[in-house]
């Protein structure tokens, strides 16, 4: 992965996406008496994947809150907790349980600053691990980003990288208004990298290029991200010279950067693991149809995972895009 | 269970006092505020239904019978304290401190209708049955936190007992001890859906059971069995001592909105018999040597003032601001708003 | 409206949208002893739309079902009904209130036959009226489809005239699988159509061309139907010829007829109510893409709410698109 | 609360009867199959863990500790009635008749494992917490609807009486009377959040009267109070009396999955003076001369064979068929499907 870091002397250390995840709340915990962390078992237990780990016991069981096993209950409550002074960062143990608590998500988080021209408002942020190919049961594997960029009023961010991981997850807490920040789980161990130690924000809005490229962009996010590089190297080997965007936030979409690199290249293809259709590859093609069309030399593609639920594990490296999946697409963009 | 949740009576339906040493819990300045509210929001809502058969606002839903439940737990409330109101609570909110005009505006279809008084804490009326339940448990968790006592209070139907919020709600103000107060409206029906239809308990007091949240049964309907049960509450979750739930009995004398026909559903005649909350409140006055001509005719002639003055307001308040559809769904407009905005706005002027 | 009805004499009446939705489900309660009816006062209310007005009477409370106040109870119910032999036809009241059963939706209803390779199955179909435009309070014009036409396991329709809300009401209830059923309030009662008082059927995954045209494609559903066609008008006095392409199923989406047409037209503009990021317009961008890139002789136009939640009645005239975004639209893409 | 619900006991910790006349209500036949089931049950799950250890199976959610819970429970069901488990019944349904080969294959991934026997009324484990409750609600008022007087049993813990969908499950069949038994197995943790922290209740027997369903609070680990309640509860059911709520009080020996680490959260020695619930019921064997060792060896061999022969089936099993991705999202497949499938059939085969 292209490092983030600038060449000013900064001390940093070299840690993996979850210890950064762990690392960010920390540092925002320490910093923000109104910051709280309330989820099923974020506290003793630490997380189901040691996110929390730790914090309990620095902050105590008041600021990082064991929670009935509710998720609707969970939201609905931080609700209420962040518009009274508090910033709540709730934990959705999977994205694939946050389906019952989309109805405080969709209803009150995300309305409550328009309903009242910005009298109350919600500043909190939705942790929730996400995505396939960890073998994990039913339901354990969704990418739901979809049914959250759909829903006016709330922030969707989404760092591949133990750098953005951190930096996000600050910003998120920083903004006034609610933010899903949603976890490839697949990477939380994958890979490190260094990390400030202090605090820093990464801008929420701005995708980032990994790869600069000439032929085709491809763009993608969370735990696409490595994958998707790794495929353009190897797409470089044929000769495709491939420019990797990482979009890092899923709304608002950086549209200038999709924009700039397709009105470079002429060649996009759409990377993500959630199911084809009403996936937000859709709105990225809405994107480049509507900035970039008179450049474009091919019909852009989209590589996703299929029209069917994220199936059991035993499947689900067919229905994860493959390289040989995303190697096809983009020579259907430069074959075209 | 109604053996456990008998319900509590402060005066019966002729207005007499139910134990006479209650008389000692009751002054002057009570009874006249008591009635004042009632007899506005009574008054309010009467003008409500009929701009609303005029066209003059949209569909409206009326809480006429319900207004001892209403003033009873609104006037039990601290200054500093949450109310997080359903849309027929708005005798609750107004009673608390909430604008007219702008109670208006909100059955106007005007954002502005939302914002209660600078320092009030009244949340927008909840729409989706039984979410608020969870946002008041958070507020007051959030006030717990902050070691004030200031407490919430939630406002909700008998039908709204039956959503998943509710239970999710009270399970966490148990577990967390939080200084919540959910006070349940029971009117006897969910739109058409009676009360023996949604639960097959025969309280919703009985509820509390699950969470071990001590819970009271009152007539809804006596706005002084309201108001001392309210404060019992009230003290307990200031003192520290947690959620109580509260099953007010009462009626909804008419439709469920401007827009239902209860004779679809509802048996004729069914409720004749329940006896009016300000009459009955009136009663006891007369009875008690609380009630002076001198004092209705002022209130009466306040209030017609007050609500004509308000929807003057309401009706020459500025036109909806086009810009509000964008300006107030971030903090900051993101790109794409500020892009439809603009368009869209370009597209206005152009004509 | 153009006429659906082929030539042979049938026997017809003229009804509304909301008479032929409740003939759709007296037509198939008679016919079918395991039909059911579920939904908050649908019963002795006939629903607040009189949708299932006079049926309890008809079919008695055991069919037509009262229940409680509780939308995942209400499909989480029905779906233990459907797999042991009926057939709900559960009613949300409003589709602002089906996030509460999204979960149950979402994980359930759409993927049991998955999870048994076909052993149990979930015949059911979910009505919801939908839209703005009719002064509603908060929470009731929402338009939801995106987030079900992304959920794989279910499908999704939604007709636009009386003969259409019949003829897929029966298809719905004969579909072994489930089937979201979208219905356009702002047009229960708009018009009357001739629609057959017997059994018939309207395939699902059928759009229909509402107008020819040669020049643009305008392509939508519900509401916007009647409206879009208006505009149609209210173009080719402009020497603009659209053809008017209502989807009718929103998944699985007739893409046949959408390139057939845009093939022809080189251009369109896709029209719905829901905001735009994420909205079905972004899928149809796609197909579009991915079927008639060659043929495209401007970048695609859509027209649809904005990223704002529905807002309080007094702004939703501005929410909505309107026949001047449309025709603006429309002279886009005509004048690119 | 704890006295309204007192814990149902047949037997005490050393396998002694509690209450001498219920000595004829156990005969050979019944203990013989208890025993059986539990030994079985017990070594499938120890099993299943080993897999695991070793990579032959993915994670898996151990049930030692609650087998008398789970075969109490299933021994009581009669051959139509409908099982909705969660993902750590698989004892429960292995003894209402699961397959075995195909309980291993779910832990290894595979939709077969979610196809129960041929007429075989048993749903596929619900993963999301609480959302079977409804299932077996609305499976039973269909049972209800066609008149017969089958029931269905849904099984879930303490954890998932927080959610929402378990008071709306509740709430529908107490107004709808459903043939449902909600059978909770009270392990004292969800994950690592424990009892006391889930609810602040004293029991979860209590909850049922919100809803006035007759609650019974059992020890979930003596096999004759979950099967005697359970008979009562089913009887009551066939006869048309309604829903039960059943809490029968058990322990989790072990991990929540093989991917927890329950020290991290559970104080040490905690939960070492329970019983062993397979102890306890061979130390009653012993003390009223059930036992006999030619039965016990016969049986353990029978099942080590049985177990031995699933696993090389399911070792042995064909691969994962990529065309069941698409083929079962519905009976048939729409266009966007068959595309997606063909194109990405083909890229295989072009390999
Ligand atoms: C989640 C949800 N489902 C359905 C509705 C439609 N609805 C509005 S009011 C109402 C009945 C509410 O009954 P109750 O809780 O008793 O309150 P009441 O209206 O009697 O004051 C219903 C079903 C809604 N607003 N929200
Ligand atoms: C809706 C939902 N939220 C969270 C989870 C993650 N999760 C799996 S098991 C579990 C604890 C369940 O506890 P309990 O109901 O007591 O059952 P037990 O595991 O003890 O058998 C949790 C939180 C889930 N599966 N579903
Ligand atoms: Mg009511
Ligand atoms: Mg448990």
């Amino acid at each position: 992965m292209t490092s983030n870091i600038t060449e000013t002397k900064i001390a940093t250390k070299s840690i993996t996406l979850i210890q950064a995840i762990n690392d960010g709340m920390k540092t925002v915990l320490e910093r923000d008496d109104t910051t709280l962390i309330l989820g099923e078992d974020v506290g003793k237990n630490g997380g189901v994947f040691r996110a929390t780990d730790g914090l309990q016991e620095i902050f105590g069981d008041d600021r990082v809150i064991d929670t009935p096993l509710s998720e609707s209950g969970i939201i609905g409550t931080s609700i209420g907790l962040a518009v009274n002074g508090f910033k709540p960062i709730a934990e959705i143990q999977f994205m694939g349980f946050i389906y019952p608590a989309y109805d405080q998500i969709m209803t009150h988080a995300s309305r409550i600053r328009m309903r009242t021209m910005g009298r109350f408002s919600v500043p909190m942020v939705i942790r929730a691990p996400f995505g396939a190919g960890v073998r994990a049961p039913e339901i354990h594997s969704d990418s739901a980003e979809a049914l959250f960029t759909h829903m006016p009023g709330i922030k969707v961010v989404c760092p591949a990288t133990p750098y953005d991981a951190k930096g996000l997850l600050i910003s998120a807490v920083e903004d006034p208004d609610p933010v899903l920040y949603m976890e490839p789980m697949h990477n939380y161990r994958s890979f490190r990298e260094e990390v400030p130690i202090d605090y820093y924000t990464v801008e929420i809005g701005k995708g980032i290029k990994r790869t600069e490229g000439e032929d085709v962009t491809l763009i993608t996010w969370g735990a696409m991200v490595p994958l998707v590089e790794k495929v353009a190297n190897q797409a470089k080997e044929n000769g495709i010279s491939c420019e990797v965007i990482d979009l890092r936030t899923l709304y608002p979409i950086d549209e200038g950067l999709i924009a700039e690199s397709v009105k470079k290249t002429g060649r996009a293809v759409i990377i993500h693991e959630a199911p084809r259709t009403g996936g937000l590859g859709n709105d990225i093609v809405s994107i480049i149809n509507d900035t970039s069309f008179l450049y474009l030399k091919a019909p852009i593609e989209r590589v996703t995972g299929f029209d069917v639920p994220v199936p059991f594990s035993s499947l689900e490296s067919h229905y994860l895009p493959t390289p040989d999946r995303i190697l096809k697409g983009i020579e259907k963009v430069t074959n075209f | 269970m109604v053996e456990s949740f008998p319900m509590k009576k402060v005066i019966d339906e002729q207005g007499n006092l139910v134990t006479a040493s209650d008389r000692d819990l009751i002054d002057q300045e009570l009874v006249q505020t008591a009635y004042y509210h009632m007899y506005r929001i009574r008054t309010f809502d009467k003008k409500a239904k009929s701009l609303q058969r005029q066209g003059r606002i949209g569909t409206y839903p009326p809480f006429e019978g319900q207004e001892a439940a209403q003033v009873g737990s609104a006037l039990a409330l601290g200054e500093d304290d949450w109310l997080f109101p359903t849309y027929r609570d708005h005798g609750a909110m107004l009673t608390f401190g909430a604008n007219m005009t702008r109670t208006f505006l909100y059955w106007n279809g005007r954002l502005e209708g939302c914002i209660p008084p600078d320092g009030k804490r009244i949340f927008p009326a909840a729409v989706p049955i039984a979410t608020q339940i969870l946002h008041a448990t958070g507020a007051s968790w959030a006030e717990k936190r902050k070691g004030t006592k200031n407490i919430a209070i939630a406002y909700f139907g008998d039908g709204a007992t039956s959503e998943g919020d509710f239970h999710e709600g009270l399970n966490f103000a148990s577990v967390f001890q939080t200084p919540t107060i959910f006070f349940n409206q029971n009117n006897g029906y969910a739109i058409s859906v009676p009360f023996e239809r949604q639960m097959n308990s025969s309280t919703i007091a009985q509820k509390g059971v699950a969470y071990e949240i001590p819970s009271v049964r009152v007539d809804g309907n006596d706005f002084f069995a309201v108001f001392f049960e309210m404060q019992k509450a009230v003290n307990r979750a200031r003192s520290g001592k947690g959620p109580t739930l509260i099953e007010a009995v009462t009626w909804r004398t008419g439709a469920h909105t401007t827009a239902d026909d209860p004779t679809k559903y509802r048996p004729e005649g069914l409720g004749q018999d329940v006896v009016d909350p300000i009459l009955r409140f009136e009663r006891f006055m007369k009875n008690e040597g609380f009630w002076n001509d001198d004092f209705a005719v002022n209130i009466h002639k306040e209030v017609e003032n007050e609500i004509e003055a308000a929807v003057k307001e309401m009706e020459s308040y500025p036109k909806a601001n086009v810009e509000d559809l964008f300006d107030h769904v971030f903090a900051e407009l993101p790109n794409q708003l500020v892009n439809q905005k603009d368009s869209y706005l370009q597209l206005l002027r152009g004509k």
